[in-house]
């Protein structure tokens, strides 16, 4: 017979953190709405259509443990789905473990979210330091010798992407001479690029959310600095467009996961680029298909497991899932699976420079998902 | 002949540019009703501002009773008996009139208020202590009957005569009172003159400002007058209301 | 040496944002004695406002932010009509608590038509001046030289024009003002609408030089606030002061001390100052 | 010129003023007196539109000008010198006098610095920094910028020294002499009753005499209240 | 006032039949947050009612309640229980220390320091990330008592109630007995006429600081029993936004009043969740009822029942 299966996203939709959660939000619809055209899901003799509800957490702890719960107590809902942001993700996963519900985060990269062994909650997107330690190696390799650092270090992902990189270039005789530090709605960084001017470095590396990072780059050129750029900031070309003209882009790196952009992606991710951006008039944020993917991987964990109401079987089921071939992201999986026995997806690193105009994706980063999933066990 | 229970030695205080007061000297003696009249502008509040410390003095010494006060803050001074009234009534509009004068008892009450809030301490007799002051201030100040109106709603006068009271119910040797009577009408200034008198029988020093000089040469035994931040003269009324420069700057040919 | 000064005029250009930030709320405070908390927000949505006129109308930028300023002070004179006049009478923590729901309603507002996006204002100033080593970017020149105009053309209108002087004498005295024929219901409203121009201005110079999003005019009007405070509530020429003092501090700080500390040691200095100078640097005793 | 009748006012759920008749005529100088808080102020604000009427009505050369708007009222052609003086303190002088002639073209401030002297030499000075006596003579000043036909003068001796109350006293008769009408309140009642053609009495919100100046000058309750001492 | 006290005691009796009366466990939830609020607002209150100090920095001491229980638990290995009693503490020093330069300046200006210092704070706990983890926050707060399934567990949302309800009692009745004293007419006083306080002989510096201090020791305790209760805390929990929340709870409910906060924290809780169905407009919706309430209910909900219940008796 057919069902309903209502799942909820918690995520923000309104305040700063709306440009991550509003898009996680929007891509979860539209899976849902793939996944019923597609047949919906079939368990047994039923099949269920989804339904979403969407509730605002305003990145906020508070806010995120109010939507869940009232998701989880009031509406009855046993999946939930998007997190763009740890903060709010670090609340309700300090309590989802006791709940009969299974939790999917996206963007949210805080590292330790993957690390308290929660059985019912996985991650899409890698933490960090994954991604730092690859692109330590790779500016090492371009023969620089003294870096400095600008970025959003007091969030603790960008923070621990920092200390991997750090930890890596260093092995091969390199050093961080900066460590200054934007925060997340600064868009004056002239006076800490001036500093870093006067210390005359090899090269700058700036690690961010798109929105300040873009800045960094246009006021590096503002202010006469012509030293290589490398960044972590998986902004699209729309982004920096919007603050800096091509020519103050020209040369940047991006050292990231290989997220949605159009010269890296596969047939999945033109396709799911192509129907975001004509049911919601603007292209999808790079980080996005997280949780997109999210509502796929929860599909084919529920088939397998064979039933809705047992959530322990569908978290289980979602560790031993393997990648789907709806996956927009690019996935390594460990020991063939999608998710580690952390709950923890990875994605390829991947070396991205902007020439005249786009992203060109360069090279990949050497990444090593199953060395560093065992290193995620080691963790607390 | 009693002592001097105020002294004020080279008092000076400037604003900036202004020079508000130079150099003034002149003491109250224990009982007695002392008139300070000037110009307008002449310095007589910004005196007062400095005796009761609402106002630090830029020089000059302020003795109480024998003890230098002028570095002492206004409720420290309060404590030691000197106790002021503003020229504007100046009250708390919410409480009833009986809050209020108690409100003065504050300054000489042995109990602190934190042991009083968590029934750390009670002190009978000091509770009847604060009652009788109360009842003694008002009715000093003829507002018995008034003692359970707000403050808000009583007229303007009344609100005067509160001050005083609430100023009595402190216990000063002092008490200081910025043109008491401003607004008021004759009856309610006899009944002013009357409340300052009997207040100086029961041994309180009282400096008073005024402008109206019926009122002043009534009530005062003696005068001060300032000019420019200076004493210009200093007497009993009689010898005031003839002194040439008295007349000049402040009566006019008129009074 | 060529640090200090770089410093200094990166200072320089923030800081005349916040001046104009604080003036729009330095003559609400001085005539209505309103924190009118909800000005960063409606700044912003002047910001979008020329922002969306340029970017997806194609109107010229010049035509944009004129568009802007009326449909801002409109705006303002809104706000006044319908949210302030009604609790001037109460107590002015009420006029507080209506200032945050303004900013939320402002701020759902841009949500709403102008998304969640950050939002930069296309400008064709790409030039950059370099003197010595000290570098100057033409936008921020612009910014700098169009703060100073709008300051002084404030200055002149409360000094020397007629209804300048009535705003003043509303701000010393209400009744007496009236008293001079001056119609204090239209007062409000003139300063309202100046008020959110100069908040447009700001806004668009926020949304050129940096960008607009959700919570900078949040951050703004703390600013605001805090120039206020430092150069004494109620004074134009403390909130200019004020305002660059803010700037500048805030650029050696990241530049010296530091970045992640910055808003700290604005802070400090400004609390600094209230001890020292409780009136404000150049507010009256 | 200005007739009250049955005018009430008050502030919040309290009445002050309880239905009062009054009239001035052309060119005449009124006195108002009686006990503080007797609703003599409450009255003159009323007129002025600071105050709303809660009943009655004031007519001003035979149009109702009751709780027309303040700024109205004094286009009309009335001013008050209100109680406490109530000068712009930031402003200087100058300015404080343009201001009084807000409500009309043109300006003669040079007529206004011939009349109060003393106001030339300060010509620059803030006015928060005047003493009493020269802030007093301000504001009449500044109330006379704005040619009124009616001048309202509320306590204009009120905290002054006696030498400059004597001189405050000498300009409101000079003025009177111009052919100014005046409406005058004054606790020095001796005062008000010497400059005033008539006199009314208040006591609690409601007016309880009348007569010439003369006349309340020797009437026995007035003497005994108000002109004691 | 037995009439007074039959209100006070049917009040009681509601609060304590609550969780029996709720099916759905999420309104539960929002009741633990509404009575931790509660303590958050009579601390408000106290300042801000009473004394007439708008102090935007009580989230701030909320912060710091709530990070030193958390990492006194942590680092010294204290009981929890311990640590809750601490964190006011703790905070008191800090409200001492902000406190002193504050309460130099009055009115806005004062509004305006105190969220200086909010903000102050918020930097700190997002930037010293050595200590307190930074915006990614500290996890795994321990409950009190002795663990899950234990003859009290305090992971029951239940006995979390009733924990928080005795203590949100108990604030509420030491600010009671704060605001009946001479403390509180010195307060009341200090709010109509400071100027005038220091005339009647009182130092009122102390009253004010020791107003500040009480104030922020409510806020700490609040944050102290909000650590434990969500067991996860980070610096956004603290913001400006919060403070400001505070300040709403007061006037929405009746400021100067005791009843007054508690209606208020309720409905700075509840109000937010029930407009959920606004979606996206939601905070317009919010933002527009709280200015009509203002302009509608200037006294708050207390002043308008008392408005009403006024005319009524004059009938
Ligand atoms: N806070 C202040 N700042 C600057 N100047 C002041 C201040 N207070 C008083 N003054 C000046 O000091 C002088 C003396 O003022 P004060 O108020 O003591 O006069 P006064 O004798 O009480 O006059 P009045 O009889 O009019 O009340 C005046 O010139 C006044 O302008
Ligand atoms: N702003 C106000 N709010 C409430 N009540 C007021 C206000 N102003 C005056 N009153 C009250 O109104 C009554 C009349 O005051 P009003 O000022 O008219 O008296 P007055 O005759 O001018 O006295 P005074 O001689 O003191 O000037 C008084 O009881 C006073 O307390
Ligand atoms: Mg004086
Ligand atoms: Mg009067």
């Amino acid at each position: 017979a057919e069902k309903t299966l209502t799942i909820g996203v918690a995520d923000a939709l309104t305040g700063g953190a709306a440009v991550y959660g509003l898009p996680q939000a929007n891509s979860v619809e539209m899976a849902a709405d793939e996944i019923n055209a597609a047949g919906g899901i079939a368990v047994g003799d039923d099949t269920y259509m989804l339904d979403v509800i969407v509730y605002d957490d305003k990145a906020n702890p508070t806010e995120a443990t109010n939507a869940v719960r009232k998701l989880i107590d009031r509406d009855g809902v046993r999946y939930i789905l998007g997190f763009c942001c740890s903060g709010a993700t670090g609340a309700v996963a300090s309590f989802i473990e006791y709940e009969d519900a299974v939790m999917l985060v996206g963007n949210a990269a805080e590292r330790s979210i993957t690390t308290q062994g929660i059985s019912n909650l996985v991650r899409t997107r890698p933490p960090a330091d994954y991604t730092g330690a690859a692109a330590g190696a790779f500016v090492a390799k371009q023969g620089h010798k003294r870096i400095a650092v600008l970025g959003a270090l007091e969030t603790s992902f960008y923070a621990s992407y920092v200390e991997a990189f750090e930890e890596e270039f260093k092995k091969s005789g390199g050093e961080v001479i900066a460590h200054e530090v934007f925060a997340s709605k600064d868009r004056d960084m002239s006076p800490q690029l001036t500093k870093i001017r006067e210390m005359q470095p090899d090269a700058l590396l700036v690690v961010g959310y798109v929105e300040p990072a873009a800045f960094a780059y246009r006021q590096a050129t503002e202010l006469g600095m012509d030293v290589p750029r490398y960044g972590f900031t998986s902004g699209s070309e729309e982004q920096f467009l919007r603050v800096a003209s091509s020519e103050q882009m020209e040369g940047v790196w991006d050292l990231r996961p290989t997220e949605l952009t159009l010269q890296s992606t596969t047939d999945a991710g033109l396709a799911y680029h192509a129907n975001y951006s004509e049911r919601f008039g603007d292209a999808p944020s790079p980080s996005s298909p997280y949780a997109y993917d999210q509502a796929w991987a929860l599909k084919h964990a529920i088939e397998a497991a064979g039933s809705v109401e047992d959530t322990e079987a569908v978290a289980a089921a979602l560790r031993e899932l393997e990648v789907f071939p709806e996956a927009v992201m690019q996935y390594l999986p460990v020991e063939g699976k999608m998710f580690d026995q952390n709950g923890q997806a990875y994605t390829a690193n991947g070396a991205f420079q902007w020439q005249e105009g786009h992203w060109v994706f360069v090279e990949e980063l050497p990444s090593d998902q199953e060395a560093y999933s065992r290193f995620l066990s080691t963790v607390n | 002949m009693q002592s001097d229970i105020l002294e004020v030695v080279g008092l000076c205080k400037s604003f900036g540019g202004v020079q508000a007061l130079r150099d003034l000297s002149f003491s109250i003696r224990e009982g007695e009703v002392l008139g300070l009249i000037g110009p307008n502008g002449s310095g007589k509040s910004t005196t007062v501002n400095l005796l009761s410390g609402s106002l630090p003095p830029t020089g000059g010494q302020i003795r109480l009773g024998g003890h230098r006060v002028e570095a002492l803050s206004q409720w420290d001074r309060v404590a030691m008996g000197l106790t002021r009234t503003y020229q504007t009534a100046s009250v708390f509009p919410e409480f009833t009139v009986r809050q209020h004068v108690m409100l003065g008892c504050e300054a000489h009450r042995k109990v602190s208020p934190l042991a009083q809030a968590f029934r750390l301490k009670r002190d009978k007799s000091e509770e009847d202590r604060v009652q009788q002051k109360v009842a003694q201030a008002l009715k000093l100040t003829g507002l018995e009957a008034e003692a359970d109106t707000v403050v808000g709603v009583l007229s303007a006068a009344q609100q005067r005569f509160l001050m005083i009271a609430t100023a009595l119910a402190s216990n000063p040797r002092v008490i200081l009172l910025d043109e008491p009577a401003a607004g008021m009408i004759s009856h309610e200034r006899e009944t002013l003159s009357g409340m300052i008198r009997r207040i100086r029988d029961t041994g309180i020093s009282v400096l008073v400002i005024e402008h109206h000089m019926a009122l002043i040469m009534e009530v005062c035994d003696r005068i001060v007058v300032l000019n420019f931040g200076a004493s210009i003269a200093q007497g009993t009324p009689a010898q005031i209301r003839e002194n040439p420069a008295v007349i000049d700057a402040y009566l006019g040919e008129a009074a | 040496m060529t640090e200090i000064l770089q410093q200094i005029i990166n200072g320089i250009a923030i800081g005349g944002v916040y001046v104009l930030i604080a003036l729009g709320l330095t003559i609400v405070f001085g005539i209505l004695g309103i924190a009118h908390f909800a000005h960063g927000s409606v700044s912003m949505f002047g910001g979008y406002l020329t922002f969306f006129l340029v970017a997806q109308q194609g109107y010229p930028l010049i035509l944009a932010i004129l568009v802007a300023l009326v449909v801002g002070m409109v705006l303002g004179v809104l706000i006044e009509l319908l949210a302030y006049r009604p609790v001037r009478n109460a107590n002015h923590i009420n006029a507080f608590i209506v200032a945050l729901g303004l900013t939320m309603m402002v701020e759902g507002i841009n949500l709403q038509f102008f998304g969640a996006e950050q939002v930069v204002i296309p400008t064709d100033a790409g030039r950059v001046f370099s003197i010595g080593g000290v570098t100057l970017p033409e936008l921020r020149l612009y910014v700098i030289l169009a703060a100073a105009a709008l300051i002084l053309a404030m200055t002149i209108f409360v000094e020397k024009t007629k209804t300048g002087q009535a705003i003043r004498a509303v701000a010393e005295n209400r009744d007496a003002a009236i008293l001079m024929g001056i119609n204090v219901q239209m007062i409000p409203l003139i300063v309202f609408a100046i008020s959110t121009a100069l908040g447009v201005a700001a806004g668009v110079m926020v949304g050129s030089l940096f960008a607009i999003a959700p919570g900078v005019g949040e951050g703004l009007v703390v600013k605001g606030f805090a120039v206020l405070i430092l150069g004494g509530l109620g004074s134009i020429p403390g909130a200019v002061v004020g305002g660059i003092v803010l700037g500048v501090t805030e650029a050696l700080a990241a530049g010296f001390i530091s970045s992640a500390y910055k808003d700290v040691i604005a802070f400090v200095v400004m609390i600094a100052v209230l001890l020292l100078r409780p009136q404000g640097l150049m507010g009256r005793a | 010129m200005l007739e009250i009748r049955g005018l009430r006012t008050g502030y919040g759920a309290i009445e002050v003023v309880h239905g009062i008749d009054l009239d001035v005529n052309e060119g005449e100088c009124v006195a108002l007196i009686g006990a503080n808080g007797a609703g003599k102020s409450s009255t003159l604000k009323t007129i002025c539109g600071l105050l709303p009427a809660r009943d009655g009505q004031i007519r001003f050369d035979g149009h109702d000008i009751t709780n027309r708007k303040g700024h109205a009222i004094v286009q009309a052609g009335i001013t008050m010198c209100p109680e406490g003086r109530q000068v712009f303190p930031g402003m200087s002088v100058m300015q404080n006098l343009r201001l009084g002639a807000y409500a009309r073209k043109g300006a003669d401030i040079e007529e206004m610095l011939d009349m109060f002297p003393i106001l030339r030499e300060r010509a620059g000075q803030a006015a928060g920094t005047l003493s009493g006596g020269e802030q007093e003579m301000l504001a009449i000043a500044r109330a006379l910028m704005s040619r009124p036909r009616l001048c309202i003068f509320d306590e204009p001796s009120l905290g002054l020294a006696p030498k400059i109350v004597a001189e405050v006293a000498q300009t409101i008769a000079r003025i009177k002499a111009m052919g100014m009408t005046i409406l005058l309140v004054e606790q020095n009642s001796l005062m008000a009753l010497r400059l005033a053609d008539r006199a009314y009495l208040f006591e609690a919100g409601e007016i309880v005499l009348e007569g010439t100046g003369t006349e309340l000058q020797t009437h026995p309750e007035v003497v005994k209240a108000y002109l004691g001492h | 006032m037995p009439r007074k006290q039959i209100f006070l005691l049917i009040a009681l009796a509601a609060f304590i039949a609550l969780p029996q009366l709720i099916s759905v466990k999420y309104y539960l939830h929002l009741s633990i947050l509404a009575l931790i609020w509660v303590i958050m607002a009579q601390g408000q209150n106290l300042i801000q009612g009473y004394t007439g100090y708008v102090s935007i920095v009580q989230a701030g001491f909320m912060g710091i309640g709530a990070y030193s229980t958390a990492l006194m638990g942590s680092h010294f290995g204290l009981p929890v229980t311990l640590t809750i009693i601490l964190a006011p503490l703790v905070t008191a020093v800090f409200a001492l220390a902000t406190g002193y330069p504050s309460l130099r300046v009055k009115g806005h200006c004062f509004a305006i320091v105190t969220l200086a210092f909010n903000m102050v704070i918020f930097i700190v706990l997002l930037n010293f990330t050595a200590l307190t983890n930074g915006e990614a926050g500290i996890t795994g707060i321990p409950k009190p008592g002795y663990g899950r399934g234990a003859w009290i567990d305090f992971h029951d949302r239940q006995v979390y109630y009733y924990f928080v309800l005795i203590v949100a009692v108990a604030m509420t009745a030491l600010a009671a007995l704060i605001v009946r004293s001479r403390i509180g007419q010195i307060l009341l006083a200090i709010r109509q006429n400071e100027d005038l306080v220091a005339s009647v002989g009182v130092a009122s510096w102390k009253y004010k600081l020791f107003a500040f201090v009480v104030s922020a020791m409510f806020a700490g305790l609040a944050g102290a029993l909000y650590a434990h209760y969500q067991s996860f805390i980070n610096p956004e929990i603290f913001s400006v936004a919060q403070s400001l929340d505070a300040i709403l709870a007061v006037i929405i409910g009746g400021s100067g009043t005791l009843t007054g906060p508690v209606i208020g924290a309720f409905i700075v809780v509840f109000l937010p969740e029930y407009l959920r169905f606004a979606d996206s407009f939601r905070l317009i919706l919010y933002g527009l009822i709280l200015v009509l309430a203002t302009i509608f209910m200037p006294r708050g909900i207390v002043g308008l029942a008392r408005d009403i219940a006024s005319r009524l008796g004059a009938r």
